[in-house]
């Protein structure tokens, strides 16, 4: 009987399958769909501070083997999501989930992550310092070291769980940045966030999205995300939450040869909704095909040799 | 909201561009008209949303207008072929809130939905008026199947081509006392500024999951954010912000 | 009829396609496939100071969608090129070719165009200084700014032609690097090279390509292309060549569109030898059914209101 | 080189993971033996490159290893269906260089490109001598084939399950004056050590286009760098760098 069990950061993980933030709202809706304890967690819709409607749509666009979104962080806001949102997971899933967190300024990431820390039902903080959709926004503190690390001191400094920041791809060099969040107490990262992309319409020779440019996810950009991790868990101790076009259990154990100790699944579970289910159902005769008996084994193994 | 592999039973064209398909399997998952399914295609990544026409215990007929690649390979299938679908998406019309003579409106591919509503409504006793609007002849579909229910049928196109030259709006009766539509925003805006009642809009958007979890396809409302795809696509005229 | 014609730099072109260096040769193993006079040119094969056979193999791995290679900028140098490849070309080629030139330091860069220079065959310099598969190599230049422009003034000194510079899309921000060329007098830019990927074997548990790391190319990265060609057209006034995963004459439009004069095609030659030919065909059809009459109105057209 | 649509009129199992396919279509690009045709699949980016078993002016015979997505794909597609295909890649075997007794020495899935060398060798009078390497006797096919070409045929397994049990090269025979060979690197290794006369490889490698457009597939010889795709596959002993 093969281990699929990983841990994070102190919690263990019956597997290592994560929804990703904003491909699963806060989990309930999906509970209609199959047992959400099955997974080894989620990581709940992007929160801030105040509400936020987001951007104009259209919002989505389609594209070769992926998709561009500028949802633009519609949530809620912190207090709703502690008052509403976390009551309703707890009915349905009774495991610790991961905070994903947004902000505009260090202040506002400090505020919301020291907010949401006293929930028991929390067990990281995700702080997405990589955000491509919001004007002046979270993309300048992921495309920037010095910010980064800003942004890790102040969380780190008011919260008391496990904080992973979220890395933006569209840098230079991503290792750079993540050894900053990693000086400054990030105890992990996750990346990669998505790639700045953009379609237009050839009938109305305009760009499809509202928002002109989007973040692009889905299979189209997992070669870039391997090489992400690959290089990430070259360069930091601290474990690396993988993700980037995961749609299958394959991709799932490449991600983690890579260097990744858990793997997010994002856009795969706009197209399937029981693609999570799906992989967790399909990881342990995968690993049996590639003699692998227990995942854990098996985490940056491309880096052997 | 189930998933499941249905079975092609027809594919054949009603027009130039549009096409109806039906298909075969559960249908449990349909509770309401102007629900929607979300078709997966192959070699596409995102699922094309489209609106029921009909459905039974054991089929469901939708029609869709090629306007793409994706709905350009729908076209091509053959029966016998299968299809992965979600079904039963979106909240649909509401029919209980019509009163004893409603009005059904439809522009173009916004049409179908209303063919089951209309059946719904007869079923309970009500007498809808129809009005179909296209923009020329050549593109009339569906006119003799709602006649067929037994209805007021009124077809206009912009052209004058056949029925009365205009738009819906120049189509509209004088004795109504609800109504529901569902076509392009510029009929929707026509239509607000001469309907004298309540009535239920029917709204498209650019969809990602088409079940609720991506947050693609949200609008305002008076009454907060609203996903068109799940707690929509139809809103209450008194709830819309133009 | 319509009009597909274009010009670049003082150069009229038949139409705007352009095979990329790296997947045409120089050019002469195609025209036995076509007349490869129909091209608008193309860029050949990337040109080094001295002979180079490149990187190990593997050096090819299949992607969604895509596929990455690290070739490593195989090419017999500059002089065979000028003593055999163009020699060659002229008995099958009557148009202008572009030079695609790569190097590995600001000297060698300038040595190798100097002596290209003089060949009446060229039109154009395409100087690479973003290929991501050769160690301390180009890409180091590509992904900063002044090396960039120190590349530039170099080139410029020592040649007559217009002079692109072809930009690395794995940075922060490659206006930033467009407009440094601009500054320094490039005539143009060519956007974007390959991203940087990786794909891991499951059986061998190792990286794919014996490089590790790879380029990316395909209609996977196109979104990132075209996103990355609208934000260059907004930020310098010289013409850009656009590519990254072209493969239909729809493609070729939206990459106008989005700010391109030009457009190249790669990956999609070697999965479609006559993916070139094929796209010129059905270009004329295809700028019908969008009400195109001259391809030259469209060039930036998104950017509009 | 030809590109062209082909029909397959064939494609069944030999052992558990080798099919055989015969496509129908323009062969007039085949002018040697060990040449190869790069196949396009469905929702694959790269072709997938095969080497020729055999080949009339009407067909082609390949026969492939099931080894990924890909490749399964193609084992699961029928008779009927047709496939885009680059015809005539590749250099092929030079016969002409063969003596009197050519000895063909193939490996696995190595083993195909043999059998249209071993008739051109017999047209051209010559006796050649065949030895086919399996790891085990469930692995085995084309042996009955080659045998009903009138070839002396040596079946080896690793496991001695059929045949002398070793590898291919423990099973040389003394008198041959030439070899041809096709197989994993490992055989190539083996053979190189005890091979006493000239003789040809045929190599593999991971291959962009196939047609020596990219140079994805270089290596080096003694007489500068060469494609395996288009210089190649097959390499003379005398310019082989190990």
């Amino acid at each position: 009987m093969v281990s699929t069990k990983v841990n994070l950061c102190g919690i263990e993980l019956d597997n290592p399958i994560i929804p990703a933030s904003g491909t699963f709202g806060f989990g309930y809706e999906f509970a209609d769909l199959y047992d959400i304890n099955r997974l080894g967690t989620f990581s709940f819709k992007g929160t801030t501070r105040d509400e936020r409607f987001g951007n104009p749509t259209p919002r989505i666009a389609e594209c070769e083997s992926g998709m561009l979104n500028s949802v633009g962080l519609q949530n809620p806001g912190v207090e709703k999501v502690i008052s509403h949102e976390l009551p309703k997971l707890r009915e349905c899933f009774n495991k610790k989930v991961m905070a994903n967190v947004s902000g505009f300024s260090i202040e506002d990431y400090a505020y919301t992550c020291e907010k949401l820390n006293d929930q028991d039902q929390i067990g990281w903080f995700e702080v997405n310092i990589s955000c491509p959709n919001v004007h002046g926004g979270g993309l300048a503190f992921g495309t920037n070291a010095k910010n980064a690390a800003e942004v890790t001191k102040a969380v780190k400094k008011v919260t008391t769980k496990p904080v992973f920041i979220k890395l933006s791809p569209n840098v230079t060099d991503i290792t750079e940045i993540a050894k900053a969040c990693e000086a400054e107490g990030a105890d992990g990262v996750s990346l990669i966030n998505t790639l700045l992309g953009m379609r237009i319409d050839l009938k109305t020779k305009k760009p499809i999205l509202a928002n002109k440019m989007g973040g692009f996810s889905g299979p189209a950009i997992k070669p870039v995300a391997l090489r992400m991790v690959y290089q990430v868990y070259d360069a930091v101790k601290i474990p690396i939450i993988g993700m980037g076009g995961v749609e299958t259990a394959e991709d799932v154990i490449e991600m983690m040869l890579a260097g990744a100790t858990a793997v997010q699944v994002g856009a795969a579970n706009l197209v399937n909704p029981y693609a999570c289910r799906d992989i967790i159902n399909m990881l342990p005769k995968t690993m049996e095909k590639y003699k692998i008996n227990d995942l854990k084994d098996i985490i940056g193994g491309a880096h052997n040799g | 909201m189930t998933q499941g592999i249905y079975k092609i039973l027809y594919n054949f064209a009603l027009t130039d561009t549009v096409y109806s398909m039906v298909l075969e399997g559960n249908t449990s998952a349909l509770i309401a008209p102007g629900q929607f399914v979300n078709i997966k295609l192959e070699g596409k990544f995102l699922r094309r949303p489209i609106s029921v026409c009909d459905f039974n215990d054991k089929t469901i007929t939708i029609i869709y207008k090629v306007v793409g690649e994706g709905t350009a390979q729908m076209s091509k299938m053959k029966a016998g072929e299968t299809l992965d679908v979600l079904v039963g998406l979106g909240n649909g019309f509401n029919p209980e809130k019509a009163g004893e003579k409603p009005l059904l409106i439809g522009g173009g591919v916004g049409i179908p939905p209303l063919y089951n509503l209309c059946k719904e409504l007869l079923k309970m006793g009500k007498k809808p008026t129809v009005i179909l609007g296209f923009n020329t002849k050549s593109e009339i579909f569906y006119d003799k199947a709602f006649k067929e229910l037994g209805v007021d049928v009124i077809v206009t196109t912009v052209d004058g081509s056949q029925g009365v030259k205009g738009f819906v709006t120049d189509a509209f009766p004088e004795d109504y006392d609800y109504f529901f539509t569902c076509g392009p925003m510029p009929m929707f805006k026509a239509i607000e500024k001469v309907a004298k009642t309540s009535g239920q809009y029917s709204f498209e958007e650019r969809m990602g999951c088409g079940f609720g979890a991506c947050m693609g396809c949200s609008c305002k409302t008076k009454y907060g954010n609203k996903r068109i795809c799940k707690d929509g696509p139809v809103l209450y005229r008194e709830e819309i912000i133009w």
